[in-house]
């Protein structure tokens, strides 16, 4: 019942963590750069468990927001229902299903682009020939980029080794961090950070560190070799333009996170990558841009070399 | 004694538990070197008026005085800090030991700067000294866990001799002791009150009274009844003035032994129950007989009485009940056939406190058809027992529905009486049957387990008071070490006998000493 | 004039009423803080709040909803408790129970309708129950502390849920996504109301607390837990089975909870994955304690608790202040109401009164 | 085998058992205090993250790092405070205030951390503690680097177990905690106050805790996070019963948790998923309960754990 701005699209998101999680973060800057524009009203509840996560759609449903964006991957059916309850608001939600006609539009986190031109430059430059990958879940959106990871590495070393790990939790850094030490202990001389502390185990031991999702090269000077980021701009933006022109359809947006949308990208640090492996890197990117190759997404769970 | 300086001295003391007046204005006056006994009922007050001494509880009208440089000076109420600094030392009904610690470390708490190092050679060095001084013997190393009753009080009283007592508190001190070791401690009594420090020395066993204090303080429903000077005073006017009428004694007829209901026949028993192990022990109950087991505590009873209970399985030999063999232990079949048994301590394992009184005189047949049906609670049949139990047997509580807990311990006592005996049982065990009730309520269970007798219930009583047991006894086993040994009719026995069977002496070397 | 406690034989339903009201002002009050740091006003909160709870037939289902697994956990914790003994697992009883409804209920067994239902609850309510009774034994056997014990059994049956639901249990047609197999129709608990999450779990909740209530006072069993839980040493000396009791005890609480697991599995979420329960084993806890272990007080507490979690995490999101605050108050509550338990048990005496002796 | 033998020769594992065991060895240490005393404070698991937080904190506000510590301290002992006021003053349920404890610390913790800092979206960084080497000794083969791999705070945790034995088995003050947590009239009997020592004790054991959750922010990482304390003060609770309530037997215990945690992460990351990882995360629990199974007929309970004392009343 709130009377609404006028030209701002009220905006509200549902995050099953925190907001400072990788993968929520980006869309929330987005959010949030929309929100100072004036573009939109963005609102936001984090944390909030699968159980309620259904009562929180209601709710802002029915305080007439507009646009929903969150997280249905635990609560597929129920989110589904709710949007069909209320087909005057716009779901956009990270779904590993198909979107929903009229108004249940889905997107995932498709990075595994820039996700294997970091895998062609980390097994370029590993000496050991070995590493280290430590893991939250081993859940699809994760494994779809460790997977590509690998590909992209063995694709310009055959002889590279993975050792893979997952502490069961998103947030515990001083954990990942253990498990990290581990693979240096036990030969890497790279670790792909999917979860934060990674990256500070390789400071600490003076290796390189591969970023995901999020650029945090300034945080660990001469430590991160190379990131694939994810850019919730495009998708965000492509949306809220949708809603405010009454064009959202239930589609799938993932699609803006591909390369070729500028929702993902690959940032090489080349005074640790050198010249060699960054033109390696930038020449498949020109392929994959100009679809003459195609990263393979591969959702199963990752595994150590034997 | 009265020529003596006052050490400590109560002025109208009164306390008041919501609606019960636990102490009435009372007031006394202790001397230097003088065992004053504080005499009493159950719940009389004796207990709370030492508690307000010590400073456990507040009073709520009254002061102490306790002679301090220049006189007798007022102690601030609450504080046992400051008790223990004006010199009043307590040995409390139920030991205020920590038992995971030492004996030294129990005298030292509390004593020395909580954070201070290497005081422990000069604190050992002060308690032998005042040990070999007083007598009072104890490994002072061992952990109080491992101590007997004894060696815990002693303990106690070391605790206030340490912190140099001017006066010294006893509240029932030999209601857990043996008779030789309640000996042992009137000697170190009288020694200490000969060296100038006051005695308060609180006991229901009017003999221990007679024969160790100067003065007598008679407290009665919260009030003081009554004070006399020990040597011109006897029983019957003490225990007069505690009940406030004249007790009648308790007389035991000839028995007439009908046939064996309970036999142990050579059993041992490791382990279980508590307690020291049995062996080899044979055991014989007749009907219209009472049998009294005899011993120093912890030399087997609790065994005997695990057995004869239904919680614990001999572990060897066999036990016989009406000439059946008893196989497996469970509480329950024994009760269906006719056993009664009173626990030795009936808070603990007599009722359970948040129940009703009808619930505790249910709970040992809560399955049998009388209070159940299908798995349902007859509520009402348990009601009626309960009401008719309350009457038949007097025990003073507001109702069936009343919460055990809220019963005094002499309540408690009737209550389990009536529990066991209102079913007519042929097989009885009477463990420590009075502990810590007044002569009043001793009476009336002894005149129970008599009558029961006299209705042909084999008995066996338990018991660590000599003249309960030859109150009570037509027969007398001893144990000793986990070894039961027969000392025949009690009518040709004598206390020394017995006293030297406890010590592990057998009968016939008993009987040439004696 | 000196201020003492003294013990209180008894409350009457008045003082109850008072101090339970003098609790809830005071967690107000409390709110307040967190509220006003935010720098929002708290009238406009606590109005939210309250519609955030009660405020429309959606908030209230919401509300009913949330109580279900806490009345069962409740449950479970009331009756554990009573026997002292000390429960902390209703969580993993929970998940475990849940599993076993997945087990049963989704395609493996092909049973008419009328008899589904029952079997996925019966075998909810025996697994969670064998998964205290495990601790119960070790208790029995060894000696082993179960507050510990079971405390930790709760971290292995997460993960041992995660294992089976991206191993052997995991749903082919989940993409990837680590959750279970569904259960067919015939084995979800019916919804109460159309298009409400609320569903006939709360029903059984309701029927188990009376049923409790009828087992504590009318039952020989009942009767045999009281004696158990108050004095253990005299049950046995009365020829109770104690450590039958305490099994049948570890049995029903565990059930309890289990069913708890079968309720937000059958009746609301419909497949088994590793976050089911959002603390519901804990909370469980603290409604029966804030219920002084009633089962009727259960009921009444898991509404309590439910309504000022719904509550305050609506209101956050009305007012925007962070989502953190709704568990906030429910702490702020849960303290508050404890205090006021403390004024049940006792009385506070002022000054020398004379009482009639 | 050899992966076995490969790992516990590795003085980078010791290094890292005893840097896993750190958080752990605060932990155990406080809830033992409190539990010698004869109060359960199942408050442990917020009481880290209050330590976390606060202490993280107010070194990102300009602190300093051992002003954090001081202050994860207070803010473990005001909640040690507020637990000590219910269960000890007041007499009220341990367990339950307890875990009222631990929701309370955990969000006003997080409500704290989302409206001081709202719109952060990379969690923002501190300069930890960082690693002591001490030449000479940190060039001792194998030893060295096990132990000079450390950060302070481990050193200091290391230092409390010391001090702790010696403040619980050599000074009056000892004597006195575990003469409360056995029988409280022992301790009024002898003029000592029962309240205070057992508020004193829940106090103290709650700042310990609280180092626990300030090493996860101060040392092991250096920055917070929602949920990252993850379950480590639930562990603390079982190691206390594990360790009889000794300071050297918790010691063991963290240390050998820390190990067997150290030993799993490695023998994932090199054996792969032969298994599922989740056996791995399983076993410390498991072995935790098998440990407690094995230990518990010799545990000596403090007799007066979750009993309370109120004074001029009948016990
Ligand atoms: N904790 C308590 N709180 C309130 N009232 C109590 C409490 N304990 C005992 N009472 C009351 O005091 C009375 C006497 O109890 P107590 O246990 O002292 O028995 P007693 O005085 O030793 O009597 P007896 O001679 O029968 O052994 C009881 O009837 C009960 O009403
Ligand atoms: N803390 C208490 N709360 C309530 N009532 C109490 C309390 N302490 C004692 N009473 C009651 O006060 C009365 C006096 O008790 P007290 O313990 O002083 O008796 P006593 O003379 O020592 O008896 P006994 O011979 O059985 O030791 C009893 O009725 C008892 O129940
Ligand atoms: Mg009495
Ligand atoms: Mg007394």
């Amino acid at each position: 019942g709130v009377s609404l701005a006028q030209d701002a699209t009220r905006v509200a998101a549902i995050w099953t963590v925190p907001v400072e999680q990788q993968w929520a973060s980006r869309l929330h800057l987005a959010l949030v750069a929309a929100d100072e524009r004036g573009d939109i009203d963005y609102v936001y509840s984090e944390n909030i468990t699968n159980t309620d996560y259904e009562r929180v759609m209601r709710e802002y449903a029915e305080q007439g927001v507009e646009l929903i964006i969150g997280e249905a991957f635990g609560v597929e059916q129920p989110a589904r229902a709710v949007a069909s309850e209320y087909p005057e608001v716009s779901f956009l939600m990270g779904s590993s299903l198909p979107p929903a006609e009229p108004n249940f539009a889905t997107f995932d986190n498709f990075i595994h682009e820039p996700s294997y031109l970091t895998g062609i430059v980390a097994g370029m430059k590993t000496e050991t020939n070995m590493i280290g990958m430590v893991g939250g879940y081993a859940i699809p959106e994760v494994n779809r980029l460790m997977n590509a990871f690998m590909a992209g590495a063995q694709s310009v070393n055959p002889d590279v080794r993975f050792s893979v790990s997952f502490i069961n939790s998103w947030y515990d850094p001083p954990k990942a961090k253990e498990a990290a030490f581990a693979m240096v202990d036990a030969g890497a001389d790279i670790l792909y950070a999917e979860r934060f502390g990674v990256s500070d185990a390789a400071k600490e031991r003076g290796i390189l560190a591969i970023g995901n999702v999020i650029d945090t090269a300034a945080d660990y000077p001469g430590t991160i070799l190379a990131s694939a980021l994810w850019h919730g701009e495009p998708m965000i933006e492509k949306a809220i333009e949708d809603v405010k022109a009454g064009a959202f359809t239930a589609s799938d947006y993932g699609i803006y996170a591909f390369m070729e949308y500028g929702g993902g990208s690959v940032i090489i640090d080349e005074t640790l990558a050198g010249p060699e492996a960054v033109a390696a890197a930038n020449a498949k990117e020109e392929e994959i841009l100009a679809k003459t190759f195609t990263v393979e997404i591969d959702d199963s769970e990752p595994a150590s070399s034997q | 004694m009265t020529d003596t300086p006052v050490l400590l001295s109560l002025s109208n003391i009164t306390k008041r538990f919501g609606a019960l007046t636990a102490n009435d204005s009372i007031s006394l006056d202790l001397h230097r070197g003088e065992i004053l006994a504080l005499l009493g009922e159950n719940g009389a007050g004796k207990t709370t008026l030492m508690n307000i001494l010590f400073g456990h509880y507040v009073q709520d009208e009254g002061d102490v005085r306790v002679l301090g440089n220049g006189g007798l000076r007022a102690l601030p109420p609450g504080s046992p800090g400051a008790a223990l600094r004006a010199g009043i030392g307590m040995v409390h009904q139920h030991f205020t030991l920590a038992e995971n610690l030492s004996g030294l470390a129990n005298i030292r708490l509390g004593t020395e700067p909580l954070v201070s190092f290497g005081r422990e050679g000069a604190a050992r060095a002060k308690v032998q000294k005042i040990i070999a001084e007083s007598g009072l013997d104890v490994d002072l190393e061992r952990r109080v866990a491992d101590l007997t009753v004894g060696e815990k009080q002693r303990i106690e009283i070391l605790k206030a001799l340490y912190r140099d007592a001017k006066v010294l508190i006893l509240d029932e001190p030999t209601a857990v002791l043996t008779p030789q070791e309640a000996e042992g401690l009137f000697a170190v009594l009288r020694r200490l009150a000969a060296n100038g420090l006051g005695v308060i020395f609180i006991s229901h066993k009017l003999g221990e009274v007679l024969a160790v204090s100067h003065r007598i303080l008679v407290l009665r429903g919260g009030k003081t009844a009554g004070e006399l000077e020990t040597a011109v005073a006897d029983r019957r006017a003490i225990a007069d003035l505690m009940v406030g009428k004249a007790v009648a004694a308790v007389v035991r007829t000839p028995a007439n032994p009908g046939e064996v209901l309970f036999a142990l026949e050579d059993v041992s028993l490791h382990g279980a129950g508590g307690g020291r192990a049995l062996s080899g022990v044979h055991l014989t109950l007749r009907a219209g007989e009472v049998v009294g087991l005899a011993g120093v505590s912890g030399n087997g009873q609790s065994g005997i009485a695990a057995l004869i209970s239904g919680l614990a399985v001999p572990t060897s030999g066999t036990m016989r009940l009406y000439g059946d063999t008893v196989t497996r232990p469970d509480p329950r079949a024994l009760v269906a056939k006719g056993v009664a048994r009173m626990p030795e301590d009936r808070q603990h394992d007599g009722v359970v406190g948040t129940m009703s009184v009808a619930d505790n005189i249910a709970i040992e047949e809560v399955r049998s058809g009388a209070f159940s049906r299908m798995g349902l609670l007859d509520r009402k049949a348990m009601r009626e027992r309960a009401a008719s139990a309350i009457s038949a047997y007097d025990v003073r509580c507001q109702g069936p529905d009343a919460e055990a807990r809220l019963l005094s311990g002499g309540n408690v006592q009737k209550l389990i009486l009536a529990r066991v005996l209102e079913r007519g049982p042929r097989v009885i065990l009477a463990n420590q049957p009075t502990r810590g009730l007044d002569v009043g309520a001793q009476a009336e269970v002894h005149r129970r387990i008599l009558a029961a007798r006299d209705r042909g219930a084999a008995v066996l009583v338990i018991s660590e008071d000599l003249d309960e047991l030859f109150a009570l006894a037509d027969r007398f086993v001893v144990v000793h070490a986990g070894e039961l040994q027969d000392a025949g009719p009690s009518d040709g026995l004598d206390r020394g006998t017995i006293g030297l069977m406890m010590a592990g002496q057998g009968p016939a070397a008993a009987e040439l000493a004696s | 004039m000196n201020v003492r406690l003294e013990p209180r034989e008894n409350a009457s339903v008045g003082l109850r009423l008072c101090v339970s009201l003098a609790a809830g002002v005071a967690a107000l009050l409390l709110v307040a803080i967190p509220v006003l740091l935010a720098g929002r006003s708290p009238l406009e909160a606590y109005a939210l709040m309250i519609q955030g709870a009660f405020g429309s037939m959606f908030a209230l289902s919401e509300t009913l909803n949330r109580a279900t697994p806490l009345i069962l956990t409740g449950l479970a914790a009331a009756v554990a408790f009573r026997a002292k003994l000390w429960n902390i697992g209703a969580e993993g009883q929970l998940y475990i129970g849940a599993l076993a409804a997945v087990c049963v209920g989704s395609g493996l067994l092909q049973l008419p309708p009328a008899l589904m239902l029952p079997t996925v609850m019966i075998a909810g309510f025996l697994a969670g129950g064998l998964m205290m009774v495990i601790p119960a034994v070790i208790k029995q056997r060894f000696g082993a502390d179960e507050v510990v014990i079971t405390l930790l059994l709760n971290f292995v049956v997460i993960l041992f849920i995660q294992m089976l639901v991206e191993g052997p249990l995991k749903d082919p047609l989940s993409m990837g996504w680590p959750q279970s197999v569904p259960l067919i129709a015939e084995a979800k608990l019916p919804k109460l109301l159309p298009r409400l999450r609320m569903h006939w779990g709360l029903i059984v909740g309701v029927v188990a607390a009376l049923a409790l209530w009828l087992m504590v006072r009318k039952t020989v069993l009942g009767f045999e837990i009281r004696a158990v839980g108050e004095n253990k040493a005299a049950a046995r000396f009365a020829g109770i089975p104690v450590d039958a009791t305490m099994l049948k005890v570890a049995l029903i609480s565990g059930g309890l909870a289990g069913l708890a697991g079968v309720g937000e599995v059958a009746g609301v979420k419909g497949y088994l994955s590793a976050d089911l329960s959002p603390g519901f084993g804990y909370s469980g806890i603290v409604v029966a304690m804030l219920a002084g272990l009633s089962p009727i007080g259960t009921v009444l507490a898991a509404l309590f608790v439910a309504a000022v979690f719904v509550g305050a995490d609506s209101m956050s999101r009305a007012t925007g202040i962070s989502s953190y605050i709704a568990d906030l108050v429910v702490a702020l509550s849960l303290l508050c109401v404890l205090v006021g338990s403390f004024f049940l048990r006792f009385r506070l005496r002022f000054g020398q009164q004379s009482v009639g002796a | 085998m050899d992966v076995v033998f490969d790992i516990l020769s590795s003085a980078n594992f010791w290094a890292a058992a005893i840097r896993i065991a750190t958080p752990l060895i605060f932990g155990v240490l406080g809830a033992l205090i409190c539990e010698r005393a004869g109060v359960l404070n199942l408050g442990i698991e917020g009481i880290f993250v209050a330590g976390a937080m606060a202490g993280w904190m107010a070194v990102f506000l300009g602190a300093g790092l051992w002003g954090g510590v001081l202050i994860a301290a207070v803010a473990g002992g005001l909640f040690g405070l507020l637990h000590a006021f219910l269960t000890v003053i007041l007499g009220l349920s341990q367990h339950v205030s307890g875990i009222g404890i631990t929701l309370l610390a955990t969000s006003a913790s997080y409500f704290t951390y989302r409206t001081a800092l709202p719109n952060v979206t990379t969690p923002p960084r501190i300069v930890p503690f960082q690693p002591v080497s001490i030449p000479g000794l940190s060039d001792i083969p194998f030893v060295g680097p096990a132990l000079f791999q450390q950060t302070p705070m481990t050193f200091l945790a290391l230092l409390l177990v010391g001090a702790l034995a010696l403040v619980l088995y050599r000074t009056p003050l000892g004597l006195a905690i575990r003469a409360v947590g056995d029988n409280p009239a022992s301790v009024e009997a002898q003029g000592l106050s029962v309240t205070g020592l057992r508020v004193g004790a829940v106090v103290l054991g709650s700042a310990l805790m609280a180092l626990g959750g300030a090493f996860l922010t101060m040392s092991a990482f250096d920055a917070f996070f929602f949920g990252m304390v993850n379950g480590r003060g639930w562990i603390c609770i079982a190691l206390v019963v594990f360790a009889s309530w000794q300071p050297g037997k918790a010691l063991l215990g963290a240390l050998l948790f820390g190990a067997f945690d150290a030993f799993q992460i490695r023998l994932q990351a090199q054996i792969g998923q032969v298994v599922p990882g989740q056996v791995f995360l399983m076993m410390p629990y498991l072995l935790s309960i098998v440990a407690l199974i094995l230990v518990a007929r010799r545990a000596d309970y403090p007799r007066a754990l979750l009993q309370p004392w109120t004074k001029g009343q009948r016990h």
